[in-house]
């Protein structure tokens, strides 16, 4: 069978039913995914509801849903937080982290308490730590193109024929296994050294510089230099790296893929 | 777990003689006098206490009742550093400093249950610990039902008090109220369920009330108003309380006569321990994987 | 005192810090080597070529994977030694070994290194750069005891290394450093503010703010000392509640 | 997995820019093939390994003009880190169509950002050309300082060339003094995250060229994607290349896949024995 086919055949039946839940986050992740722009609009159009969002749907109570993007970390002092958060596993099939905060906590890690009026909220963990996420996208922010990338082959995954759900599989293995990994919900640039570099494998191709939002990493000698103070336990640098996870069979198809996320956009 | 108050030699309601250092004693002033009476004799030549800070301004001044750990040499210096903040003053992270550029030898601690845990766990498992366990000399645990963020102090005394903290003369907390008396005498009551939610979120996992494995832990709980109740526990604790007894430095009274009596303490002691204990299995259906239990290694 | 054990110090990819800081148990050493351990390897220390069998390797120093030698030196060490103990933040969790990148003369491919539990199974772990001497003193008498000892003493010792072991088998403190502390105590609500990561940081890297530990990231060398002393990352009621004893028995056994 | 990848034509080619062919490695591909997508804005800029302040250690670099395509011929055999400059070339440099060139680690880098863009923002679409070199290995700056110091005994400010191939490890001063010295010699010097490398002519790459397989002076150039075919196939109407049919060439094709194959299956050897690294205990597997 074919999987890598660059145009995409058949109507779309219907559509898949996407929440978003905001835990303790910056919202930037959600304007991330708005810097789609037009993308947006034909993901609602054709492939996702959205059925609950903060202040973009007057929904009160978590529905059933699809998939289910969730932004921000959780604080397990906040009874609330930790119920929304296990409720949103009952209710959705598909659970996926986007940004830093919900991947690997981010700056909450640094969070201490101590701010008013609820200075004893000092714990923020990441989601993976309290309910089993299945995708992450991790990255502060995370760029509009992942986000467009993980909605559409996550349609594709439950919409799609068997190529599609063939080729979706292969696409989101290595962030679902990233979802399962011991280090995924721990990156920083900590885990850039232990994971790649002491292990031998890295190269010096300069993703990681490249990849971090605050520029921290340098490439000194061909090797990444992390000034660790500046780094905010993104996990970007560690994702981004070809050496963190890479699937040569997909990769050699990586024009298809590009034309075929092209096609379902426009 | 063992007993709730675990293992002691002695116990007794007891006070200070010494004039000046009752008057400013949260309770019975044992502490201060134990650590002045045993800077003299030499038993110790330093002991670290919490004393109000003097290092980091916070809204631009230093306020008295944000306690910082200090290494205290001098008699004044433990003067200065004898209300209780019922914040969190990190004492541990002197223990190590005291015994470099501070020199000393034999190092006193006073604490709270926790960080006497982390002062036994120091002479135990020195892993970062260079020198300090044969340099402990004297450890003090004091009760301790609960800590607060120095934010949450503040909060329960301006928000819910309504009083500036500038003008707080006492805090205390007993007797289901969160107290807070002002330099005019003005007293103010707020109750503990209400201040239950503003707690550090680490005491909720902490199985001791009473210092257990301090040498010497006092606490006002079980004891008459200006009265402490003084557990004795170790060898190191028995000698030297028999030292100051012989320097006539304390008044006792035996516990039976006394209300409400060690009954007390227990009571508070098997409260504290069992909801704690009972956060702790909350823990793990906090979500549908469990949070880390400390006192279990994986 | 039955017949002694034998110990031997491996010495991997570590500045030799933590065979000092075993010397400076002074007199304490001494009596270790008259009493309980003879010590069968060490580099200068003992004239022999090859590792030899024998009960305890304390193992300092991380393992350079491009090195053959010292990966094989590693797997020998696993073979021949009862009971493997990580000495120090290197061979531990990697210490400042975790930044290495090569480029350094004559071998400027040298470039990655991995504490030795990546490696082989390590028995015991004595986080902490350089470890303390009276830590690796208590490591050595128990280890004596659990191989030599009576009934009891056996048990107190099996209790006492209890904690080390498992943290030889936890892959968090393989890779323990500041962010280690935030992740697995801050983050979960353990942390109250009493201090000892502060007091036990080497580099003084954490300071603590309001009550919680602040980390200067760029000072912290990943020697774990921080994440092991937090009394809430273990803490056994088991052993804590025996300290007085387990104290004396190690300050007997050095008398 | 075959070890040339998937390709539309493969060629042996040679620039016809007398200018290019002056300092370049071998056929000048790559400089002329940046240049003229240049002049007909197919990009409007690329990311290059530029001189840096120390001799012989490449920086990676954003050319806008010929000029600044000039500065950065040449191989230089070790690590220039690319990609680190992938997303600021469409940031402060402002480009919409960016073209890169790669070793093949670096060209599965560049994939990998276009595919999952994680930390990339606005890179994948702005991706206009991608050109691999072929590359057996590469070395740290300070191995091959080394190599050249050491065991050629020359001052790396008096080096004009360095040339890996026919077994030998060739250095050239600005004296004409050459060199020689055995492949074998430098294997350990190596970078050791290129010990697990399974790609050896770039095979995700729109263009791919190297020296192996074409006589001296001329590049095998493999056109793999749809846009390198389209650019490729606009040059050599704009007479930027003379080529000739690889069969006719010698070593041919043959050598390439021979070389190739050597490298993969020798790397394939190493993430094998990760597996069982230690006792009992694996060394990460990138690929899994």
């Amino acid at each position: 069978m074919e999987i890598f086919t660059e145009h995409v055949n058949g109507i779309m039946i219907h559509k898949i039913t996407i929440g978003h839940i905001h835990e303790s986050g910056c919202t930037g992740c959600l304007a991330a995914l708005m810097d789609n722009y037009q993308g947006i609009f034909t993901i609602l159009d054709k492939y996702a509801d959205l059925v609950y969002g903060l202040t973009l749907v007057d929904v009160r109570k978590i529905p059933k849903m699809d998939v289910a993007l969730i932004e921000g970390s959780v604080c397990i002092q906040d009874k609330l937080a930790t119920d929304e958060v296990r409720e949103v596993r009952d209710k959705s099939s598909v659970v996926i982290a986007i940004g830093g905060c919900a991947c690997s906590g981010n700056i909450t890690r640094f969070d201490r308490g101590g701010q008013q009026n609820q200075p004893q909220h000092e714990s923020f963990v990441p989601v993976s730590d309290l309910i089993d996420v299945d995708i992450f996208v991790p990255a502060c922010a995370p760029t509009p193109e992942a986000l467009r990338n993980v909605c559409v082959m996550t349609y594709l995954l439950l919409r799609g024929n068997d190529e599609q759900k063939a080729l979706a599989g292969m696409y989101l293995k290595p962030l679902m296994d990233l979802a399962r990994s011991p280090y995924g919900s721990k990156a920083s640039f900590n885990t850039l050294m232990q994971e790649v570099i002491n292990l031998g494998l890295c190269m010096g191709c300069g993703s990681c510089a490249a990849a971090c939002p605050v520029r921290a990493i340098t490439m000194e000698y061909g090797k990444p230099q992390g000034l660790r103070d500046l780094c905010v336990n993104c996990g970007a640098c560690f994702s981004q790296c070809p050496r963190s996870f890479f699937d040569h069979e997909l990769m050699e198809h990586h024009e298809q893929i590009m034309g075929m996320l092209k096609a379902v956009m426009q | 777990m063992a007993a709730p108050l675990g293992q002691y030699k002695m116990v007794l309601f007891a006070r200070t003689t010494d004039k000046e250092i009752l008057r400013g004693a949260q309770n019975g002033g044992i502490v201060t006098a134990l650590l002045s009476y045993a800077l003299d004799t030499g038993i110790i030549d330093g002991a670290v206490v919490a004393a109000p800070s003097r290092s980091k301004p916070w809204r631009g001044k230093f306020d008295p009742w944000r306690s910082e750990p200090i290494v205290a040499m001098t008699r004044d210096q433990l003067l200065s550093a004898r209300k209780t903040g019922y914040n969190i003053s990190p004492n541990v992270m002197m223990i190590k400093e005291a015994t470099r550029s501070y020199g000393l030898d034999r190092v006193g601690i006073v604490g709270v249950p926790c960080q006497i845990q982390g002062v036994r766990k120091a002479q135990l498992y020195p892993i970062g610990m260079r020198g300090v366990p044969d340099k402990i000399a004297l450890v003090i645990g004091i009760y301790c039902m609960e800590v607060f963020p120095y934010q949450s102090i503040v909060q329960i005394v301006e928000d819910h008090g309504g009083v500036k903290m500038e003008s707080v003369e006492k805090i205390e907390i007993g007797k289901g109220n969160f107290t807070v008396v002002t330099e005019r005498g003005r007293t103010i009551q707020i109750p503990l369920n209400e201040t239950r939610d503003l707690e550090q979120p680490g005491c909720h996992v902490c199985l001791d009330y009473a210092a257990t494995l301090a040498d010497i832990s006092t606490g006002s709980a079980g004891s008459p108003a200006g009265w402490s109740t003084v557990f004795i526990r170790t060898k190191i604790g028995d000698e030297v309380w028999k030292r100051a007894m012989q320097a006539g430095l304390f008044e006792t009274k035996p516990i039976g006569q006394v209300e409400p009596g060690l009954g007390a303490v227990e009571k508070l002691a098997v409260e504290k321990i069992t909801r704690n204990k009972k956060t702790l299995e909350d823990r793990d259906f906090i979500g549908t994987k469990g949070l880390r239990n400390p006192y279990i290694t994986t | 005192m039955a017949n002694k054990i034998t110990v031997g110090h491996v010495h991997m990819s570590g500045c030799t810090g933590c065979l000092v800081s075993l010397a400076d148990n002074y007199l304490g050493l001494i009596k270790i080597l008259d009493d309980y351990a003879d010590l069968v390897y060490g580099l200068t220390l003992a004239d022999v070529r090859h590792i030899p069998e024998m009960d305890v390797a304390l193992v300092e120093g991380s393992v350079c994977i491009q090195d053959h030698e010292s990966v094989e030196d590693i797997k020998t060490a696993r073979k021949k030694a009862k009971i493997v103990v990580a000495v120090g933040g290197c061979a531990a969790s990697g210490n400042i070994n975790r930044f290495d990148r090569g480029g350094q003369h004559n071998q400027p491919q040298h470039e990655s290194y991995v504490p030795i539990s990546d490696l082989i199974d390590v028995d015991v772990f004595i986080p902490g750069c350089a470890p303390t001497p009276q830590m690796i003193r208590n490591v050595c008498v128990m280890a004596y005891l659990l191989l030599r000892g009576s009934d009891d003493q056996k048990a107190l010792a099996a209790k006492y290394l209890k904690p080390l072991m498992a943290l030889a088998k936890n892959p968090i403190a393989s890779k323990a450093n500041f962010n280690t502390l935030m992740q697995e105590v801050i983050n979960v609500g353990l942390c109250m503010g009493c201090g000892s990561c502060a007091g036990a940081c080497p580099v003084r890297a954490i300071s603590m703010e309001f009550g919680k530990p602040q980390g200067a990231r760029d000072l912290c060398i990943n020697c774990g000392a921080c994440y092991s002393q937090c009394p809430r990352s273990f803490f056994h009621f088991e052993v804590m509640d025996e300290y007085e004893a387990i104290t004396d028995i190690i300050n007997g056994a050095m008398k | 997995m075959n070890v040339l990848g998937k390709y539309k034509s493969v060629v042996s080619a040679r620039s016809t820019d007398k200018e290019i062919l002056k300092a370049s490695q071998d056929g000048g591909i790559v400089t002329s093939l940046f240049a003229y997508a240049l002049e007909q804005g197919i990009i409007d800029g690329a990311v290059l390994a530029g001189p840096s302040s120390r001799p012989w250690q490449p920086q990676p670099f954003v050319a806008t003009t010929r000029a600044e395509l000039l500065k950065a011929r040449g191989t230089k055999y070790n690590i220039c880190p690319q990609i680190s400059m992938l997303k600021e070339a469409t940031r402060s440099y402002g480009l919409d169509k960016v073209g890169i060139v790669g070793v093949p680690c670096q060209i599965q880098a560049t994939r990998k950002a276009q595919l999952y863009p994680i930390g990339m923002r606005d890179v994948p679409d702005k991706i206009a050309l991608v050109v691999g070199i072929y590359c057996m290995e590469v070395f740290p700056y300070k191995g091959m300082q080394l190599i050249v110091e050491d065991h050629a005994g020359q001052k790396l400010q008096s080096v004009k060339k360095m040339e890996i191939g026919k077994g030998k490890f060739t250095v050239i001063t600005e004296r004409g003094n050459v060199t020689q010295l055995p492949l074998k010699v430098t294997h350990k010097y190596e970078q050791p995250g290129c010990h697990v490398c399974l790609d050896y002519v770039a095979n995700t790459a729109d263009v791919s060229t190297g020296s192996v397989g074409s006589p001296d002076g001329w590049s095998t150039v493999f056109v793999r994607s749809r846009i390198g075919e389209d650019v490729w196939g606009k040059a050599m109407a704009a007479g930027c290349f003379e080529t000739k049919p690889i069969d006719q060439v010698k070593p041919g094709l043959e050598m390439v896949t021979k070389l190739a194959t050597e490298k993969i299956t020798k790397n394939q050897k190493t993430v094998d024995e990760r597996a069982h690294f230690g006792v009992g205990k694996a060394l990460r597997n990138p690929y899994i």
